[in-house]
């Protein structure tokens, strides 16, 4: 293991909550939202205590002290993803409002622009989508005229990319995929996808809400054009999450919400706008929440997201080999370690879904159940939900040995009572 | 605390197992489609009633044992019953479950259905557990029995 | 004086900040944002600490404490507002977000609903706006073929009523005004307003960004069918705004964002959508920000609103009597203590507000200047901005005194300097 | 720690008062309007070049004493100079804006210029004291003497 797991959980006070039968929390559930570091609760707290005040717009001390934080965070995430320029980092109150901004903003580009939506045009996405990264295109799709197509999952839960040049074609303007599925744990293989989009002129973007957290992201070495993800799954606060997008595509597209802090001049009946990031962020930001942002990035820097990544695969290993010996456990997703993140999503035989969950919340251990926001996937699999467990950078092998412990004694706790 | 074993009691896993009144009849009063959206969980249920009285309830569905068995219990609990005495006996069930913990249920109007009083410990399961009582009470409106 | 401020300023900790050389902060920038007590910063890190996880998803005790907090906190704001019931609340991430989700959601409206916008429609503002109440709806009006219309100001910086039916007429939809002027801090006189919008059937939208925080508001009493405000400038957290409305309105107008948590059923080419408050709330919300709202919520609860409003009555009394015996002072807003809140807007004769802002930021004195994001009122006073000075409940007598003292200051300043 | 004093400086309230080549020359080679967004502060800025050379900036516009002031200074201070050398009097100002206190800047490159040092220290006047520098650069562009 690279990672000093016993030391890292010290610094994640929920980590020592004790739940039900005070059994101590096993929590493997991050897939969902990651638990914080003391760093990330007191960078927030410092700034409401010492700092607060609205940025950009004060004539003072605390102002200058807050914007200075603000847009610190601003730089430490461009430096983080690898962006070009701090002025291509916009901050949202999530993934889901990015991929949405950009659904909006996109849907205005006018008659003149190359990525001007009407029917004919096409919007290609995937069935292992996340919810957040397939209705905003389903809505576009129906305001614009475009027709939404798909790349299909394949038995083991990646992307199937047989037709990648009949489903990327010279009609395709945007291709908005997940870097890596919340559900079957597959990583994204981009480059031959972004060679295609960008051979027939189709904008890249990525849904790294599972990506980011878990291991390197060069958005310059991706060659994509727009990436979202959230704060609170990289163990940073919850509301606020980020856009990146190439400076000059920004500059191209239009505002989403419109207010204070965004314009360059405004008459009753007319108002002009800045340039980007300002012009994708109206109104007070949720400035703790950078502020935690900020500081979630230096804890992952400071562990090393190559490291977070190594830790990932060897949880993998040591999963994979016990999962796959459990009689009537079916994984969705990836049976081998090869591009997969540390999310094992499975089904058993004969119990549904909701009732191991609740056996594994009984022992302490939390999962989630059910569809995980990717509806149109377990349709797929002809299963109403999954059980899913999901790992982190503060998961150990005993978690994984917990888990499997759980999951038998479950087997036992329903079969002994004639399921 | 609720343990494992006082939540699925052996009345729970045996509906789960041999539901009641599964498979829908046809030419019902009123038919209904009911989800819980955060599990998936479906339920398909027609209700066939003679004036007040409700002649049969007949159900489909698939989701986790405790919704699964809550609503066979349901549909074998009002059979027979007046649309007036099935509304209570929903309001009464809703009542324990929104309840957490503090009602067991009077078994004198719920029948088995106070086997179910622990559900009402795990906030994320009264979904489950109402899933079919909800579907009956929104059939019985359609119905026009209730209003 | 109602409230003890003295012992309440002890509840801020920024308060006892000390700023340029030393100096004491007097704080005087509320109408930006508000500082926040300890309870409410210990809200938020106690939620990462204890109960930090995915509301609504999760199948084990900690995702059950957290939906019971966020849940929790909703029913909070309902009762504070006199809303029917906790689904009339929508968390937002500002008052900024709430009001353009309202542009976007009605603008979507079809051609049989009652509030479908065409050409010949109109929507009524008012030139006191702050530009996040002016140009969403700048934009709807361009988006529908709308026409916008406006309330102009008066000399004293209120509304204009005098031509209330020319204004508000039958072809009027929406009426969108603020309910306390962030800059004149006139407060808006509603029943004639509404009397006359409900009778074109025009629905009325209030900004309450400078009013909930300030005085007692009951939605039901006002009559009106939407309003908006922001967490952080009622001593709560910063990234979380409230958008309240009627429930048989907010069922019928179309969700904004789109994503996980908002849905009925999702197949890959079509969503179903969920009842309020579920079909606004797409993606993981701000938990800890609405675990501080309602720290914020109760906070003002404990001291009072009607308190909270009497000791800002008497700040007016005090600040107005001094600041009118100022030479070449100018102020922007109502000289009489009536239907106005404790807001200072002005300027001084030679001396750019710039120039005012450092001159009292040097003397420990936080103020705004510049147009406060409401540029047309400017334009119409023929002024590039103010300087503002805002109270609230932790601002005392004395705070007035060092304000009127830096004004006289800032003067011998630059009248010595030949100005 | 910069006080009062040593930021209003009396060359910089004395351009501000008396401005320097205020009101617009006509016919110029390039004429540009900045403002900056946060404070309103406008600038209106027309330049005459002959060739490379910098024949006249005239300006009009509203704003703080730094802004005006500031914009007076730089008039009066590329007025004859050639189109490089305005551009690099422009760029060592803007690098001793940038510096946070820690540049004082060359007087002689920056002239009477060297009088807003202290306003680095105070981020946001920094685009005051900025604003008729852009412009200019701006206007050079226009006119295309820089690239
Ligand atoms: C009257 C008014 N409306 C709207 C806003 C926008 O609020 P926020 O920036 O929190 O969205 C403000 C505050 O800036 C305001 O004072
Ligand atoms: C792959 C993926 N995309 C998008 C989202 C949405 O993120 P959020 O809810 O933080 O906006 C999630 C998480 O829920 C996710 O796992």
């Amino acid at each position: 293991m690279t990672l000093d797991v016993a030391r890292i959980k010290g610094d994640f006070p929920l980590l020592s909550r004790k739940v039900r039968h005070d059994l101590p929390l096993i929590y493997l559930d991050s897939g969902a939202t990651s638990q914080k570091p003391v760093a990330v609760i007191e960078a927030e707290s410092d700034f409401y205590r010492l700092h607060n005040s609205a940025v950009h717009r004060g004539a003072h001390l605390i102002a200058e002290e807050a914007t200075d934080i603000y847009e610190g965070a601003r730089i430490k995430v461009a430096r983080f993803i690898g962006a070009e320029s701090a002025d291509e980092v916009i901050f949202t109150k999530s993934a889901t409002e990015s991929i949405n901004l950009l659904a909006y903003s996109l849907g205005q580009s006018d008659t003149k622009s190359s990525f001007h939506l009407k029917p004919g045009a096409s919007i290609v996405v995937s069935e292992l989508e996340h919810h957040a990264n397939l209705i905003p295109w389903q809505e576009l799709a129906k305001r614009s005229g475009a027709s939404l197509r798909w790349f299909p999952a394949t038995e083991d839960g990646r992307l199937d990319l047989s037709n990648l040049d009949q489903v990327i074609d010279s009609s395709t303007k945007i291709v908005a995929l997940t870097h890596q599925s919340n559900v079957t744990g597959a990583i994204t293989p981009l480059s031959e996808i972004v060679k295609q989009a960008k051979s027939v002129g189709a904008l890249t973007i990525l849904d790294s809400c599972q990506s980011v957290p878990h291991f390197p992201v060069d958005v310059r070495e991706l060659g994509i054009d727009f990436l979202a993800f959230s704060g609170h799954k990289m163990v940073g606060p919850t509301g606020i999450g980020v856009l990146w997008g190439r400076k000059e595509l920004l500059n191209q597209i239009s505002p989403f919400l419109f207010g204070g802090s965004m314009v360059t001049s405004v008459s009753m009946t007319e108002a002009t706008f800045a340039d980007t990031p300002r012009k994708f962020e109206a109104g007070v930001p949720n400035m703790a929440g950078a502020a935690g942002l900020s500081a979630a990035v230096d804890y992952l820097e400071s562990l090393g997201m190559e490291a977070i990544h190594q830790h990932e695969l060897s949880l993998n290993d040591y999963a994979l080999a016990q999962l796959k010996e459990i009689a009537g456990l079916r994984l969705i997703g990836p049976y081998e370690n090869i591009d997969r993140g540390a999310v094992f999503s499975f089904t058993l035989e004969g119990i549904h879904p909701h009732d191991v969950g609740q056996s594994l919340d009984d022992r302490g251990i939390a999962v989630r159940t059910g569809h995980h926001c990717a509806w149109p996937l377990m349709k797929k699999f002809g299963i109403s939900g999954t059980t899913r467990a999901s790992f982190y950078l503060y998961n150990s092998l005993e978690d994984v040995d917990r888990l499997v412990e759980g999951i038998y004694e479950t087997q036992r706790f329903f079969t002994a009572r004639g399921l | 605390m609720v343990n494992l074993e006082s939540l699925y009691q052996e009345l729970i896993l045996d509906h789960y197992k041999n539901p009641l009144n599964k498979g829908l009849a046809s030419n019902p009063s009123a038919s209904v489609h009911h989800v819980n959206p955060s599990c998936g969980d479906e339920v398909d249920l027609n209700l066939i009633v003679d004036g007040e009285l409700i002649v049969s309830v007949t159900w489909d569905g698939v989701g986790c044992s405790i919704s699964q068995a809550s609503t066979s219990v349901l549909t074998d609990l009002v059979q027979g019953k007046s649309a007036q005495e099935a509304l209570k006996i929903i309001d009464a069930f809703s009542e324990v479950m929104s309840s957490k913990g503090s009602i067991g249920g009077d078994p004198e109007i719920l029948g088995d259905a106070v086997a179910f009083s622990g559900v009402s410990k795990y906030p994320a399961r009264i979904k489950c557990a109402l899933l079919g009582w909800m579907a009956l009470k929104d059939a019985m409106l359609q119905a026009k029995v209730i209003r």
